[in-house]
């Protein structure tokens, strides 16, 4: 990967000036960006309504094409086609840019991603910083659609969101930061490296494990997934902050969501076992070889879908909690022992007690 | 308490009240008027304790409606069906939401059934017909609707 | 201590459950060849066997010779509770000259029908059942309106 | 009974004005994914938490009271299934022992024990559908297909032996429309089998699960008192303490000679009520247990007339129906139709008391207590 990347560049610089090249280039990321973003969003939902189906003993989609992958596109082709309805008494603009203002956040956070060994859009060095800030840009969006839309289901829904992805941001950013003293950088290509000889989740003993689950309960929580989907929660507020959106406006929420899980799976598969680092154990060693022959994106996708798969586990067995469980859940019991991991992380990094 | 020890209690505490024979419990036939005061001994009298009020039923006689209240005491076990005569021009009878809650429920739905009017009742609203329903009430016999009612 | 230790057996509990409950969503996610319970059904449709009791529809029973053992008698029509029976008589005349009240048509409604059984509890002559089709859907409401007896069937002799 | 935001006067409350500065209403239903039905509810909310909740009736009141007026004894039977649809076979049940009080008759022994057979099935099917309607709720979208796996299998005799699956018209005065078909005893015994191995999924992923427990422990709390007070019965009323299983008290058919229990649990909360459910499912089983194996011989049926005919009175039978006590009160004049018919349902009762449990709780809270008083609208709407 990393030589077909650098091909392509040297070549593009080459062979035009530098400011023709960088936006070729621009438009190639954007044309991958916009690419991965509608692949991501229908393989994840094909996904969900698998899994889903698997848990409940249940089919899931089968009559689309072999073994129903192609249901989501004709789901998507369906919400293209139908009508963009902006209902009456709702603010307009609000209303209309919510969606996009979602998506484009979603879409902003894969640019430092590190997909495989060296295809990465944006190796910036305070990567981990840059996710966690944009991220949670997402709730503007989840604000702006429930307040314009004048509906009061969706303004609750919205409310409860803003009240939620606020407070979990708080001990996801602190489980993070227990890898980051342990690595001592934002760069999400360093921290990559720092595993060469094993994953943190290895190497890093008790406070990565608790940061590692705290992590999973928070970005379930951020990204408003059962049983934190309490802005959505359809018994009690039908569909919550989107009941008034339909058509491709209600799928750019949709899609936003699964692009959304898919950054924070990457961002935990990345922090916490490896990013595309195939499974190392010391250095040197004949096991290390024989996993060095599997492809460096085959590992990155793999843990990554391994982590959604747990995230979708979640979604098909709880029930969901009461908005003033969740913020005690966050409160009491999440962010008082995040941050004792912190500080237990941070002498053992201290003491250089980690492998 | 049997049967007859029902009744005497109850000519006791109402002297007025009438007897039906037949039917599986004690059936007490009351004047409206004296409902309200009979219903408040029959809550709190400390060998009665009728304390469940489980079915409360408007009959529309053609002359006449009448009320029906089934109480029981889930202390005693006892049971008596306390009917009550109303004129059918002008039905009126004094509510007894406030001694069970149930009948707030239950006499909202003869109020609009049958159109009995149930005095000093804390919320008397049309709660099955939709808002601003006009015309009579589709329990009575003599209602026809000739839309929506077949006639086989 | 009392309340670390108590709080942290609340964690730890919590987690417990939740665990059970994924355990018990993985294991069918494992097994799930073997526990699934849907059916394919319009794929399934040719072994799809319902029970003989099944209430689908009312038909008139016609045997080979296209001949019933309705009498006309309106039993059915009668002990139906929602008028979705329409019995039309005729007179017909015995060999003996009498005049004999016979079937005519048998209309049937099964847009009103409720699959209640009475009908067929009521007819003396059996000439009644309940089928088991149960694809009733049509785009057009009046063809739910049935005739039931055959063109040109008449009744089964020695049927009184 | 949708309100359009046109027709509003300013000077009620109505849905879209509130009465006062921080409340808003809101209306959940009719169309609404947890009312379970056309349930209408106004609600007033002060931010999550519910101030009042006002039911509204009537979406699909089809006065079954007045239909009945014009049905004979025979036939009105049939449409007291659409009541409470998720114990068809106990309305009927109801209707056909008023029918049978009025007319004295001698129901067969046989006939009997299908009948109780066939209520506690419906009593198995109907919580096992609440339990998944109720985790739906709450959340959990998987049990509801676990529930379902189980109900099905119940259909599926039902199917067999009454024809239909959830409005079967199986009882007649007198009996029961035919009789059991020759597998059923084989399907149930492969059903309690089946369900005894399966019933520990229920409480593995529901009932310890320490986020429903949260969500329904302490919620939603009535005393004994007012649930007396309220007309409350069935399993919950029995979550508050009060004992008031019919089968128990006013023992009909066969169950003065079995042995099962009535449950009670005197919390009073929304867990309490589940736990009733939950335990009632086990003494089902255990009478289903004890009558399937003795189905005495002999008729499913009394013989009796044609056209059936009531003396002049008044008869009242009262049952137990998944959800509580269903009272048939039957006012005949002589003729072949009933003069009036009251059905006191248990539904209705219970509603009435959701206002009180659902004050000072949250929306969360409001759809978990609905949850557990497990009410199905067509039994209120009737």
């Amino acid at each position: 990967m990393q030589n077909i990347t650098d091909n392509i560049h040297d070549w593009l610089y080459a062979t035009f000036n530098p400011t023709i090249a960088m936006l070729i280039e621009f438009a190639i990321i954007g044309a991958l960006a916009i690419g991965l973003f509608a692949m991501l969003g229908l393989v994840l939902i094909y996904m969900e309504r698998k899994v889903s189906a698997v848990m409940q003993l249940r089919l899931g989609p089968n009559r689309v094409g072999p073994k129903g992958i192609f249901q989501t596109t004709a789901d998507t082709l369906k919400l293209i086609v139908k009508e963009g309805m902006t209902p009456n008494g709702v603010d307009k603009l609000l209303f209309n840019l919510a969606p996009f203002i979602v998506m484009i956040v979603a879409m902003v956070v894969l640019a430092p991603l590190m997909f495989a060994k060296g295809f990465q859009i944006w190796d910036i060095n305070i990567g981990v910083f840059f996710i966690t800030a944009v991220s949670s840009l997402s709730v503007i969006g989840i604000l702006m659609a429930g307040w314009a839309s004048n509906n009061k289901y969706s303004l609750l829904g919205a409310m409860r969101s803003g009240a939620q992805i606020v407070s979990y941001e708080l001990s996801a950013g602190l489980s993070i930061l227990a890898v980051i003293v342990l690595t001592g950088s934002l760069k999400l290509s360093e921290i990559i490296t720092s595993q060469e000889n094993g994953w943190w989740i290895f190497k890093g003993h008790l406070p990565v494990w608790i940061a590692f689950i705290i992590f999973i309960i928070a970005v379930t929580a951020e990204t408003n997934r059962a049983p934190f989907d309490l802005a959505e929660a359809e018994s009690e507020l039908t569909a919550g902050f989107h009941t008034e959106y339909s058509g491709m406006k209600f799928a750019l929420f949709f899609l936003a969501e699964y692009v959304n899980i898919f950054v924070v799976c990457a961002l935990g598969a990345t922090l916490f076992l490896g990013g595309w680092m195939p499974l190392h154990f010391g250095t040197g060693t004949k096991f290390n070889e024989v996993m060095d022959y599997i492809p460096s994106s085959v590992w990155f996708f793999g843990k990554t879908f391994f982590l959604i798969f747990v995230i979708m586990w979640f979604r098909w067995t709880f029930p969901r909690l009461r908005i003033d469980q969740l913020l005690n859940l966050e409160w009491k019991y999440l962010l008082p022992i995040s941050m004792i991991n912190l500080l237990l992380a941070t002498f053992i990094a201290i003491m250089k007690w980690h492998f | 308490m049997t049967r007859e020890e029902l009744k005497i209690k109850i000519t006791d505490l109402l002297p007025s009240a009438t007897f039906e024979e037949g039917g599986e419990w004690l059936n007490v036939q009351i004047d409206p008027a004296s409902w309200l005061p009979f219903a408040e001994q029959l809550k709190k009298s400390p060998d009665l304790l009728f304390d469940y009020l489980f079915c409360v039923t408007c009959i529309d006689w053609k002359t006449h409606l009448t009320m029906v209240y089934h109480l029981s005491s889930t202390t005693f076990r006892h049971t008596i069906v306390v009917k009550a005569k109303l004129d059918r021009n002008t039905p009126e009878i004094e509510t007894v939401a406030h001694l069970w809650r149930t009948a707030e429920f239950n006499e909202r739905e003869a109020y609009e059934m049958f159109g009995v009017n149930f005095l000093h009742h804390p919320d008397l609203r049309l709660l099955i017909l939709p808002e601003g329903w006009e015309g009579k009430n589709p329990m009575r016999k003599d209602f026809e609707d000739p839309v929506n009612m077949i006639k086989l | 201590m009392g309340f670390i230790k108590n709080y942290l057996g609340e964690v730890l509990g919590a987690v417990k459950s939740l665990a059970t409950g994924m355990k018990l969503t993985g294991k069918y996610a494992l097994k799930h060849r073997k526990e699934k319970i849907t059916q394919l059904y319009p794929d399934n449709r040719d072994t799809l066997l319902l029970p003989e009791r099944f209430r689908g529809e009312v038909v008139l029973i016609h045997d080979e010779n296209n001949e019933h053992a309705c009498t006309g008698c309106t039993a059915c029509e009668i002990a139906c509770p929602n008028g979705s029976i329409k019995i039309i008589t005729k007179f017909d005349l015995t060999p003996d000259g009498k005049k004999k009240k016979a079937l005519d048509t048998f209309v049937y409604h099964l847009d009103m029908c409720t699959m209640c059984n009475l009908c067929i509890e009521a007819c003396p002559t059996d000439a009644i059942k309940m089928d088991q089709a149960f694809e009733h859907s049509v785009t057009n409401r009046n063809d739910l309106i049935k005739i039931l007896n055959k063109p040109g069937s008449k009744i089964r002799d020695g049927v009184e | 009974m949708y309100r359009e935001t046109s027709i509003v006067n300013e000077s009620t409350p109505t849905p879209f004005s509130g009465n006062g500065e921080s409340d808003m209403i809101i209306n959940v239903g009719p169309q609404h994914p947890s009312t379970h039905g056309v349930l209408h509810l106004i609600i007033t909310l002060n931010g999550e938490t519910v101030k009042k909740v006002e039911p509204h009736l009537g979406y699909i009141h089809r006065s079954i009271e007045k239909m009945c007026e014009s049905l004979t004894y025979r036939q009105f039977i049939y449409v007291t299934s659409r009541m409470d649809y998720l114990s068809a076979h106990i309305n009927n049940h109801g209707c056909a022992l008023c029918v049978e009080k009025g007319m004295q008759l001698e129901v067969p022994p046989r006939a009997q024990v299908i009948r109780v057979l066939m209520d506690e099935l419906t009593r198995l099917a109907s919580h096992q559908l609440w339990w998944g309607a109720l985790a739906m709720d709450v959340g959990a979208l998987t049990p509801f297909f676990l529930a379902f796996r189980e109900r099905e299998m119940i259909n599926d005799i039902m199917e067999e032996t009454c024809g239909t699956r959830l409005t079967m018209n199986y009882m007649v005065p007198g009996g029961v429309m035919s009789d059991i078909h020759p597998d059923f005893q084989k399907k149930v015994h492969a059903f309690i089998d089946h369900f005894k191995k399966k019933i520990h999924e229920y409480d593995e992923l529901i009932t310890d699960n320490i986020i429903f427990q949260n969500r329904t422990k302490g919620v939603g709390y009535i005393s004994k008192e007012d649930a007396i007070s309220y007309g409350m019965s069935g399993p919950s009323a029995r979550g508050s303490g009060v004992q008031c299983d019919i089968r128990k008290l006013y023992p009909y058919e066969v169950y003065d000679k079995l042995q099962f229990d009535e449950i009670i649990e005197a919390g009073g909360d929304s867990f309490s009520r589940y736990m009733v459910r939950i335990k009632e499912m086990k003494q089902s089983m255990s009478v289903i247990e004890q009558l399937i194996d003795n189905i005495p011989e002999g008729d499913f049926q009394a013989k009796t007339k044609a056209v059936l005919k009531l003396p002049k009175g008044e008869f009242y039978s009262r049952v137990e129906t998944a959800r509580g006590e269903l009272g048939v009160y039957l006012i005949s004049e002589g003729g072949t139709t009933p003069y009036r018919i009251k059905f006191r349902s248990p539904g209705y009762c219970n509603l009435s008391a959701l206002d009180h449990m659902a004050r000072g709780q949250k929306i969360g809270d409001l759809v978990a207590i609905m949850g557990t008083l497990d009410l199905v609208i067509p039994d209120i709407d009737r």
